[in-house]
């Protein structure tokens, strides 16, 4: 198993990448929004699987079994609240596409700079 | 053997990102985010993290993909192409891929348990939690308690989002308001001609609110806490607005009480801190608020959670309301 | 007793593997939608309530198992009306089911 | 032995996800990341026991429970874009 060592680390690089590429390369902004929450997702990968330990189970203590090995907890927590201040940043970019819709009527990149250029 | 599962997983989910990227229609691309959640929350719990896997599933793939759903109604349902720096867009990305998965290489493998990772803070969190706080969930403890600034940091800046949410819609009023009121009875409303799920959804609320105090008050023992029971909670109500439409769950849950809520969950919070100073501790010291400090910790960590489950209800279900009314008008 | 759990637990745990995956090969394979739908739900309650009996066999009497209890009641209620409404919603969006989409070109607008 | 249900429930989701992504229609689609989500609750619940852990049943409770919302959602929310996308064209350019 010593050959899928890194995967996870290649995964999260490949998913960072895919979301940022969606973030600059695509006009519409709620592709944008989609992809940034594919970067955000690659980030938790990246922490929770540095949390990881080898035989560890969920850092939550059974009532009598004894010896258990751990994975870390910290990175869970910061984890754990990130996705939820993720979504509430979503929401707010959410809400501002919807305004940028509503008072230019697209949500394309370059129709709104347009519009901004008149 | 579950390292090859999370290899098969980790694939499914590269394969899903280029599609979601790949596809013109945006609301394939949304369902398809909603499965690429679910594959990410089950790496999340072959990684050993039962908690994140919950908060995850609630947010990721419940929340998040009826947000983006609601907003798809108010713009476009389709992206149009024609990206006039693609190429070079396509370059700097396989560039940088390169350059960080050679960085990756210097990495520990793996599940290493003498990466520097597992050196620092870790160990004495899960030695210490067992007689300073007294609950067998090391994650709520590092949470609720070692970790209290940060959360309530965490809590302030969900709150600001949802004040921000309220401020784009809230201050200017809709452009065709007056005769558009929302009229409980126009056809079409909600689900409400389905009548099968209509029935099976009402009969389900109960269970899921039921559900969700029990991830809220079950959060010290097992998976569970303030962050997932309020977007279960707040699942749960946005699944009453979709069946019975926007004007009914507004008299179940009024803006004014919605808004009470976030601000309410946030100041519980900061009132437990308080109470910590006035009794004699520091701030977000819960030891102090009972003679014994392992009782003070279970009261503190209860009445925090309590608070970051009412915020997170709140801001997430006037998130939802504040784009699905505008939507439906 | 306990080799009698465990055999069949392992017959139920199988049987359910099996009928999810002849699910699976359904729904990718059949003409068009509805009868993908009918692939997809009849094996996948099926499928799911084999399985979880499986695992409950091997739970025996505790938490978990009504846990598991509970999970499959769920599942049953909520499988069927989500299919129940997908189906209706895509004969009032105009999908028939006679047609056949199995051609790869975009429909249901 | 779990891993006999595990490996036809990967396997099933590797199939579902192929649906989703042909498509052809956005129900087909809506199918697929039902039949996905089912699929998800079930390796779970395997999962959980498979490492010994069953007191992580809750998630799969609540996986039941979000896919069931998640499913209305998306159908409602499909329902609703045909005026509002038919609006889109007359705001729009």
């Amino acid at each position: 198993m010593e050959l899928f060592g890194l995967y996870n680390y290649w995964v999260y690089t490949v998913l960072l990448m895919i979301g940022f590429y969606a973030v600059i390369a695509k006009p519409n902004l709620i592709k944008k929004l989609i992809g940034l929450s594919i970067f955000q997702s690659a980030v938790f990968l990246l922490f929770i699987t540095m949390g990881k330990v080898r035989g560890g189970t969920a850092p939550i203590f059974q009532a009598g079994v004894e010896d258990q090995v751990f994975s870390n907890p910290l990175p869970q927590v910061l984890i754990l609240t990130a996705i939820v201040v993720g979504i509430s940043t979503t929401a707010l970019g959410l809400g501002i596409v919807v305004r940028i819709k509503e008072e230019y009527g697209s949500i394309e990149e370059h129709e709104i700079q347009e519009l901004d250029r008149q | 053997m579950t390292v090859l599962f999370g290899v098969f997983l980790l694939t499914l989910i590269v394969i899903t990102a280029l599609a979601i990227v790949q596809t013109q229609h945006l609301f394939v691309a949304v369902i398809l985010a909603g499965i690429f959640s679910l594959l990410i929350a089950v790496i999340f719990f072959l990684l050993d993290a039962a908690d994140v896997a919950l908060t995850e599933a609630a947010i990721g793939a419940g929340i998040s993909t009826m947000l983006f759903l609601a907003a798809l109604t108010l713009t476009a349902e389709y992206e149009r192409s024609g990206s006039a720096n693609r190429l070079l867009a396509l370059g700097v990305v396989a560039v940088t891929t390169l350059i960080m998965i050679y960085a990756t290489f210097d990495k520990p493998r793996l599940g290493d348990p003498a990466a520097p990772v597992q050196q620092h803070v870790a160990p004495w969190y899960l030695e210490h939690t067992p007689e300073a706080i007294g609950i067998p969930n090391v994650v709520t403890a590092v949470l609720a308690s070692f970790r209290g600034y940060d959360t309530l940091g965490e809590v302030s800046v969900i709150l600001t989002a949802g004040i921000g949410v309220l401020f784009l819609f809230g201050a200017k009023p809709r452009r065709q308001s007056g005769p558009q009121r929302i009229a409980p009875h126009e056809p079409g409303r909600g689900l409400r001609h389905y009548l099968i799920p209509r029935v099976v959804g009402q009969l389900l609320i109960p269970f899921i609110l039921l559900f969700g105090l029990y991830v809220q008050f079950h959060g010290d023992y097992g998976p569970g806490g303030g962050f997932q029971a309020g977007a279960i909670v707040a699942a749960a109500f946005i699944l009453y607005a979709l069946l019975e439409g926007e004007a009914q769950i507004l008299r179940v849950l009024p803006q004014r009480l919605l808004t009470g809520l976030i601000a309410g969950g946030a100041l519980l919070y900061g009132a437990v801190g308080v109470a910590g100073i006035l009794l004699g501790g520091s701030f977000l010291d819960y030891s102090v608020l009972a003679a014994n400090p392992i009782t003070g910790q279970h009261i503190g960590i209860l009445l925090i959670e309590a608070g970051v489950g009412i915020t997170v209800t709140g801001v997430l279900i006037s998130v939802f309301h504040a784009l699905a009314a505008r939507g439906s008008v | 007793m306990s080799l009698l759990l465990h055999v069949s637990s392992w017959v139920l745990l199988s049987l359910g593997g099996a009928f999810v995956f002849i699910g699976g090969v359904g729904v990718l394979r059949m003409p068009n939608l509805y009868t993908r739908m009918h692939a997809a739900s009849l094996t996948d309650s099926m499928g799911a309530a084999l399985i979880i009996a499986g695992v409950m066999l091997q739970a025996g009497p505790s938490l978990a198992a009504i846990k598991l209890a509970a999970i499959l009641l769920f599942l049953l209620l909520t499988s069927p009306t989500a299919t129940n409404a997908l189906a209706s919603a895509a004969l009032l969006a105009g999908l028939r089911p006679e047609e056949d989409t199995s051609s790869p070109e975009e429909c249901g607008e | 032995m779990y891993y006999v249900v595990i490996i036809a429930t990967l396997a099933t989701m590797i199939l579902a996800l192929v649906r989703a992504l042909l498509g052809p229609s956005v129900y087909d689609r809506v199918l697929a990341a039902n039949m996905f989500g089912t699929k998800t609750v079930l390796l779970l619940a395997v999962i959980a026991f498979l490492y010994g852990r069953p007191d992580f049943l809750d998630l799969a409770l609540a996986y039941t429970l979000i896919n069931f919302i998640g499913v209305l959602a998306i159908l409602e929310f499909i329902r609703r874009r045909a005026p509002s996308s038919a609006a889109d064209h007359d705001t729009g350019s």
